[in-house]
C-alpha cells in the first residue's frame, strides 16, 4: 500500500475528489494546511489597513488517500488531470508525494489490508 | 425651561445608544488583535462598563459635574444625591430633561473614554493592574477634564472653547493617555510584521455598532429632540460617511488595495473629528470634517507605524489626531445658524471668528498636556507598586492572554 | 392623562429594544453550546419569536391582559380586537400611551421568557415538540402569571407584591421552568468534564445586546418618558455593573482566573435580579442588590454543578436564584421617594415596612410552584404523545443538532 | 402641526435604526457567502453608506424630494439648502417635526435600496465599478422613483397608488434591479451544487438586525410618535414572524429539515412584504401578508434556482416578489379604521374598494419598468468603459475577492 | 518506530485518547480532517434553505502517534476498542494506517530514536 | 527523499520557516493540530465560568517538509536551533519525525524525484 499525499490549490479540490472517484479511489481525507512552494505569497493588509505585508504561505488543500500499488499511477494521473488550473499547468498548482504504509486496519471490521482501504 | 416627555425619550434612547458603543468598541479592537488575545481585549472594554458604573455612581459624577470650582467638582452628589427628577443646569443652559438624564447620559462617555485606551495596550497589558487603572484614570484624568470643559464652572468653557459632545474630553484625552501607555508598557513581541487581524467581520460590526451608537453620543448631546439634535445627527453621518470614503481611496491608491479594516477606521476617524463640532457645523462643514479625518487620521497611522512606538491599535492616530483636527476644525466651520449661539460664542474662522481657533488652541493643549503628564504618572506609580506591574510575563504574552489570564480560549468546537 | 407623543416615542423605542433582546439570548446562549450546536441552540430563540408573536396576537394578549377574573383573561382582546390608539388602565394606572403600546411592549416580554427556558435543554431537545411547547407554555404558564401580576385585576397585585419590570412573571417563572425541563429530557451525552463555550465572542455579544435591550425592559415599564424611567435606567445599569464585577472577582479568586464568560453571566445576573426593583429603589440599592445578584448567582451555579440536573446554561441559577434574590430584595430596598406609590404600598423593609416581605414571599412561592408543576405536566404530556418526546436520538445528539435537526452546520468555508 | 419633541425623538431614533440595517444587511449577505468572499460581500453594503451619505446630502435629497415636476425634483435642496428646523409638508401633509429629520430619515432608505441589489452579485462584481454603479443607481433610478411615490408632486403619488413606507421605491425597485444585474454580470464559477452559507450564526445576526432597524424603517414612517406608528410597528412584527414561521415549515415540509437560514429568510421576506402595507392594514392583514410572503418567496427561490439567472442571494425572490405581493396585498387588506384617510383613499378590496389594486398595480408595473430599464442601461455602460467592467477576472473569482481585490482574509489566526 | 494514523469519528476523540493513554501512548496530535469512505454524507441545506446538496465529505478526527515497533498491536487494539460506536462497530467507525518513521527527535534535549516519542 | 514533520508551538512557526529558508529548504507545509506530550495542560473554564477543567491538548503547529536525503540533518538542526524556546530547551518545544517517501511529483510540470521539491 501507498499513501498518496497531494496538495493542491483549494478551489480544485471537488474537481480532484471528483476524479479519483471516477478511478475507484473512493477513500481519502482533505485537510487545509497552508505552504509554500515556489508559487508568490500575497500582499494582506495589516493593522488599520495602511500598511502590508507579503504572506508567503498560502492556503491549500491537502488529499490524502491509501491505495493498493498496483493503483499508484492512476491515481497520480487522475490528480495531475484535476488539479491543474489549465493545460499547461501554472505555479502554484501543486505537489504529489508517495510514500510506503505498512498496514491498513477498518475499525469497524477489523479487516485488514488492501480489503481495508 | 419645564421637562419634556420627548426630551427625555430621546434621552433615554440616546444613553442607551451610548451604551451599546462600549461593547461596539470590544469588537473592533478584538476582530483587530490576534485570536489569541481576542477576549482579553474585549474584556478591557466590557469590564470598563462594570468598573466605571460604580465608580461614576459612587464619585466619579461628582467630581465631574458638581458645581465645585473651576478645576474639579466637590462631593456633593456622591452617591447620586440631589441627581434626581428636576431639571439641572447644564453649561449655563437649563435643558427641558430631569437631572438624572443629564447623570445617566454623561456616564456613559466616562464608561467609552478609558476603554478607547485600551487599543494601546491590547495583547500584553496586565489585567488585574488595568481595573485599578480605570479607576484612577477617570478620578483623575476624565472627571477633572469633563469639569473643565461641560460643567458651567469650568476654565475651558469659561474661555468660549467649543467642544459639543468630548471631542477634548473623550477623544484628545483617550488619545493622548494611549501614547503615555504605549510608551511604558512597551513593543508586543513578534509583531515585526504588523498583525493580520484576525476577525475582520467583528471589526465592521463593532464599527457598525459605534457609527450606529454615535448618534446618541452626538445628538443626545443637545439634551433635546430639537433641531439641534438632528443638525448633530445629519453632520455626524455626513462626516463619518466621508472619512470612510477618504481613506478607503487613499488606502487604494496608497497600497493598490482598498482595505475594509481601513473603511471602518475611518468611519471612526469621521465620528471622532465631528464630535466637538456636531452642534456647530452644517452639511457642508462636516463634508469638510470628515475629509480632513480620513486623511490626516491615515497619514498619522502610516507615520506611527515608522516609530518604535507600539500603540497598537492606533488610538492616538485615530483619537488624538482626529481629535484635534475636530477641535481645530470646529473653530474654523461653526456656524452661528447652526449653533444658536450668541456671536462670537459659537462662531468660527468662516463666520468670521478667527480668535475661536485661540480658545480651541487652548483647550487642545490642557487637555494634551494634563493626559499626557497625569497617565504617564499614574501608570508609572502602578508600575512601581510590588505585585502590580503593567506588562504580563514573556510566557503569558507568547501564548496569548486568553488562556493565560482569562482561562478561556475564545473559540473551540 | 391624555396620550402623549413623547412617552409614545419612548414605549416605541422600548418595544423594539426589548425585541432585540431574544437574538441577544441567542448568541448568548449559541456562544456558550459545542459548534455542532450552535444553530438549533440560536433557532430556540428565532422561533420564540415567530411562534409567540402570531400567538400573542390572536390569543395570548388576550388571556394575560384582558379583564377576566382574578386569575386569568377572557376572550375580549383575541386577535387585538380593542387594542387601538386610546389610552388603557394598566394596573390601576392611566399610562400616557396607547393600547396598542402597552400590547406591543407586553408582547416581547412574552416572547423572551420561554425563549429564556431553553438553556436548560440545549444541545439535545427535539425541535418539532420544542414548537408545540412554545404554544402550550405561552398559554398555560405565562399568560397566567403575567395576568396575576401585571393585570389591575390580577391577585397578586391584589396583595400588594411588588413586581415593576418582571422578575416573577419572566424570571423566576423562566428559571423554574428550566428545572422541570432539565429534569425531565436528561443530561446531555459526554459532558462529564464540561462544555467548553465554543464562541465567548459572541456570549459577550449575547450579553452587550441584552444589556442595551434592557433598558427598553426596565426603563420602558414606566410606560412613559419620566423621572420613573430614568431612575429604572440608572439602577438597572448600576446593578448590572456590579453584579459582572462582582462575579468576574469572586470567580478571580475561585478559579484563579477572572472568566471572561463569567463577567457577561454576572451582567445577566444583575438584570435579572435588579427586574423586579428597577421602579422602587434607588442607586445605592442597586449597588447592594447588584452585589447580591453576582454572589448569588455564581454560587448557584456552583451548586448546580454538584448534581445531577443538566440546566446545561445554568437557567436556574441565573434567572431563577437571580429573580428571586430580586424579587426579595425589591421588598428590602424599595423606597417612597423612587417608587412615588402612596405607602404602605411602594415600600420596603429599609424604609419601615417589612410587611412588604410577605407579598414578595407570596409571590415568589406562588410563581414557583405554579410554573414547576404546569411546566411538568405540559412536558409530560408532550413525552407521551407518540411521534413527540422531548428528546432527540443518540446519534442525533451525537452529530449534532443542527446537521441532524437543522440539515446546516453552523460555519463553513 | 407645530414641531413636536415626542414625534422628532422618534424619528431621531428610527432614522439611527434604519441605518443599523444596512450594516444587518452585510451580516446577512456576508454569512451565505463562501468565506473567501466574506469582506467584499460586507464591502458593499458598507460603502453604500459612505458613497451615498455624500452623494445624497450633495443632490440625491433634492432631486428626489424637492418639489420639481411630476417624475423628478429640481436643485433646490442643493447641499441640504433649505433643510432646516422648520417644519415640510410631506406628500400634501405637515408632519410634526423638522425638515431636516425627514431629510435624515430618507436618506437612510437611499442606503439600503442599492445594497439590496449586491446580493445579486455577490463573490464576483468589481469593487471599483460598484462605487460608480452605487452613484449612477441612486441618481437615475431611486431619486427618480422616489419622488414619484413620496413627494406630493409624484405622479404615483398623483393616482393614489399606497406604499407606506417604500415596497415599490425600495424592495421591488432593488429587486428587479438585481435581475438585470445578475444577468448582466453571469454566473458564478463552479457553484453548481450551490453554496452552503458560511456563517449561518451571522446570517441569524444580520436577520435580526434587520427586524430591530425595520421598525425604524416602517414605524418611523409615520414620521410621528402615534397610533399610525404604534400600528406599523406592530404589522410589522406580525408579518415578519407568520413570514419566518411559514418559511421554516414550508421548507421542514419541502426538504425534511427546518433551515435556520430559511428562516431567517423567511423574517425577511414578511418584513419586505408588509412595508408598503404598514400604514394601512391590521394585525389580521398582517398575518394574511406575513403567510404569503413565506409561502410566495419561498416558492420564488425554489423557482429561480430552475433558471440559470444566478441571483446569488435571491435578492429578486424576497425583495422583488414580496415587494410586488406586499403592493397587491396593500391593496386588498388596507382599511380605513387604520389609515385614517378620506376614503377612497386608503381603502383595499375587503373594505369595498376594487378599484386600489389597479392604482397599485400600475405602481408596481412602473416600478418594475423603469427598474429594469435604467438598470441595465447603467451596467452596461459601465460594462462598457475601457478599465471598468462588471466582473473580476476568473482568477480574482477563484482566490475569493477578499484576497484578491481587498488584500484581506476575514478571518485568521 | 512506526506512525499509527487513526481517522475516527470527531465524538470518539476523547475515548481513543483515553484509552492510548492506557495503554502508555501518551505522545500523539490530533488533527480535523474531513474524509470520505463508505459512509454515505450528509444533506445540508445551500442558499436560503431551498434546496439541499448531498455532502460525501464527513469531519472526522485524524490522530496521529509514532510507537516503537513493539507497541504498534497494542495500540491498535486500545484504538479500535475506543473508536467503535458500539461493539459490532458501524461504517463510518474509521481506518488505521501504519507507516514507518525512520528517526524522531525531542526539540527539547535533542534526544533521538525511541527515548524521543 | 525524506518527509520531516516537526510538530512546534503555533508561535515558534515564523521562525522555523524563515530557518529553513535560510537552509535552501523553501517548500513546506503547516497543519493546525492539538497534541499531548510531556507537557502539561491549560486549565481552562468551562459553562459559566466556574468550573474549569483540564485540558492536555495544546495548539501546536505541525510543519512537514520532503527534502533530499542529503538535506536530512542540516534541515533537523536548522528546526531544533528555531524551535526552542530558550537555550535550553523545555518542554512543550516539540518533536521532529522523519521518514520515507517514495516519490514526489510537481502538477503543473509532472515533474518527479528531487527535482520535483
Ligand atoms: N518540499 C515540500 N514539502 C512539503 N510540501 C511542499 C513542498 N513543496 C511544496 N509543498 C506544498 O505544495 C504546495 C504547492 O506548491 P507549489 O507552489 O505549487 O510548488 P511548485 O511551484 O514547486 O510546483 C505548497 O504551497 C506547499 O504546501
Ligand atoms: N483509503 C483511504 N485513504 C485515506 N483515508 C481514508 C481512506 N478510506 C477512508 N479514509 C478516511 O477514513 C474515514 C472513515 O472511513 P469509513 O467511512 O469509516 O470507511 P469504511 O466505511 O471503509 O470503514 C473517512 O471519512 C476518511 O477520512
Ligand atoms: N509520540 C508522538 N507521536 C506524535 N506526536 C507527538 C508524539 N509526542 C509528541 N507529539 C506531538 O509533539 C508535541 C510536542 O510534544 P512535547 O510536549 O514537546 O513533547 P516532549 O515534552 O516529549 O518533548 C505534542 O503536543 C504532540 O503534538
Amino acid at each position: 500500500m501507498k499513501k498518496i499525499e497531494a496538495i493542491v490549490r483549494p478551489e480544485r479540490v471537488q474537481a480532484v475528489v471528483d476524479a479519483l472517484e471516477k478511478v475507484g479511489c473512493v477513500g481519502l481525507n482533505v485537510t487545509q494546511v497552508t505552504g509554500r512552494g515556489r508559487q508568490k505569497g500575497v500582499v494582506v493588509h495589516t493593522g488599520r489597513g495602511v500598511e502590508t505585508t507579503q504572506i508567503n504561505m498560502l492556503p491549500k488543500s491537502r488529499i490524502e488517500t491509501v491505495v493498493a500499488d498496483a493503483d499508484v499511477e492512476k491515481v497520480i494521473e487522475a490528480i495531475i488531470g484535476a488539479a491543474r488550473t489549465n493545460a499547461t499547468g501554472a505555479i502554484g498548482d501543486g505537489k504529489i508525494f508517495v510514500s510506503p504504509v505498512l498496514e491498513a486496519i477498518r475499525v469497524s471490521s477489523g479487516e485488514r489490508g488492501d480489503a481495508a482501504i | 425651561m419645564p421637562i419634556d416627555a420627548g426630551a427625555t425619550a430621546w434621552v433615554l434612547a440616546a444613553s442607551a445608544l451610548v451604551l451599546f458603543m462600549t461593547p461596539g468598541l470590544a469588537f473592533f479592537y478584538g476582530g483587530l488583535v490576534r485570536g489569541k488575545n481576542v477576549l482579553s481585549t474585549i474584556m478591557y472594554s466590557f469590564m470598563a462598563m462594570a468598573v466605571i458604573i460604580v465608580a461614576w455612581v459612587l464619585w466619579g459624577y461628582s467630581l465631574a459635574f458638581s458645581p465645585g470650582n473651576n478645576f474639579i467638582g466637590d462631593l456633593s452628589f456622591i452617591g447620586f444625591q440631589e441627581v434626581d427628577g428636576r431639571a439641572y443646569e447644564v453649561a449655563g443652559v437649563v435643558a427641558p430633561i430631569p437631572h438624572a438624564a443629564y447623570a445617566i447620559f454623561q456616564l456613559m462617555f466616562a464608561i467609552i473614554t478609558p476603554a478607547l485606551i485600551t487599543g494601546a495596550f491590547a495583547e500584553r497589558f496586565k489585567f488585574s493592574t488595568y481595573l485599578i487603572f480605570l479607576v484612577l484614570w477617570m478620578t483623575f484624568v476624565y472627571a477633572p477634564i469633563a469639569h473643565w470643559v461641560w460643567s458651567g464652572n469650568g476654565w475651558l468653557f469659561g474661555i468660549g472653547a467649543l467642544d459639543f459632545a468630548g471631542g477634548t474630553v473623550v477623544h484628545i484625552n483617550a488619545g493622548v493617555a494611549a501614547v503615555a501607555a504605549a510608551w511604558l508598557v512597551g513593543r508586543r513581541r513578534g509583531v515585526e510584521h504588523g498583525v493580520v487581524p484576525h476577525n475582520v467581520p467583528f471589526v465592521i460590526l463593532g464599527a457598525s455598532i459605534l457609527w450606529f451608537g454615535w448618534f446618541g453620543f452626538n445628538a443626545g448631546s443637545a439634551l433635546n429632540a430639537n433641531y439641534q439634535a438632528l443638525n448633530a445627527f445629519l453632520v455626524t453621518n455626513t462626516a463619518t460617511a466621508t472619512a470612510a470614503l477618504t481613506w478607503a481611496l487613499v488606502s487604494w491608491f496608497h497600497t493598490r488595495k482598498p482595505s475594509a479594516v481601513g473603511a471602518a477606521s475611518g468611519a471612526v476617524a469621521g465620528l471622532v473629528a465631528i464630535t466637538p463640532a456636531s452642534g456647530f457645523v452644517g452639511p457642508l462643514g462636516a463634508l469638510a470634517i470628515g475629509f480632513g479625518a480620513g486623511l490626516f487620521c491615515y497619514f498619522g497611522v502610516q507615520l506611527r507605524v515608522r516609530t518604535k512606538l507600539d500603540d497598537a491599535l492606533d488610538v492616538f492616530a485615530v483619537h488624538g489626531i482626529g481629535g484635534i483636527w475636530g477641535a481645530l476644525a470646529t473653530g474654523i466651520f461653526a456656524v452661528v445658524s447652526v449653533s444658536g449661539l450668541t456671536p462670537p460664542a459659537g462662531v468660527g474662522v468662516i463666520d468670521g471668528h478667527p480668535a475661536q481657533m485661540w480658545a480651541q488652541l487652548r483647550a487642545v493643549a490642557a487637555t494634551f498636556g494634563y493626559s499626557l503628564v497625569v497617565t504617564f504618572a499614574i501608570l508609572k506609580v502602578l508600575d512601581f507598586i510590588p505585585g502590580l506591574g503593567l506588562r504580563v510575563t514573556e510566557k503569558e504574552e507568547d501564548t496569548g492572554l486568553d488562556v493565560s489570564l482569562h482561562g478561556e480560549r475564545g473559540y473551540a468546537e
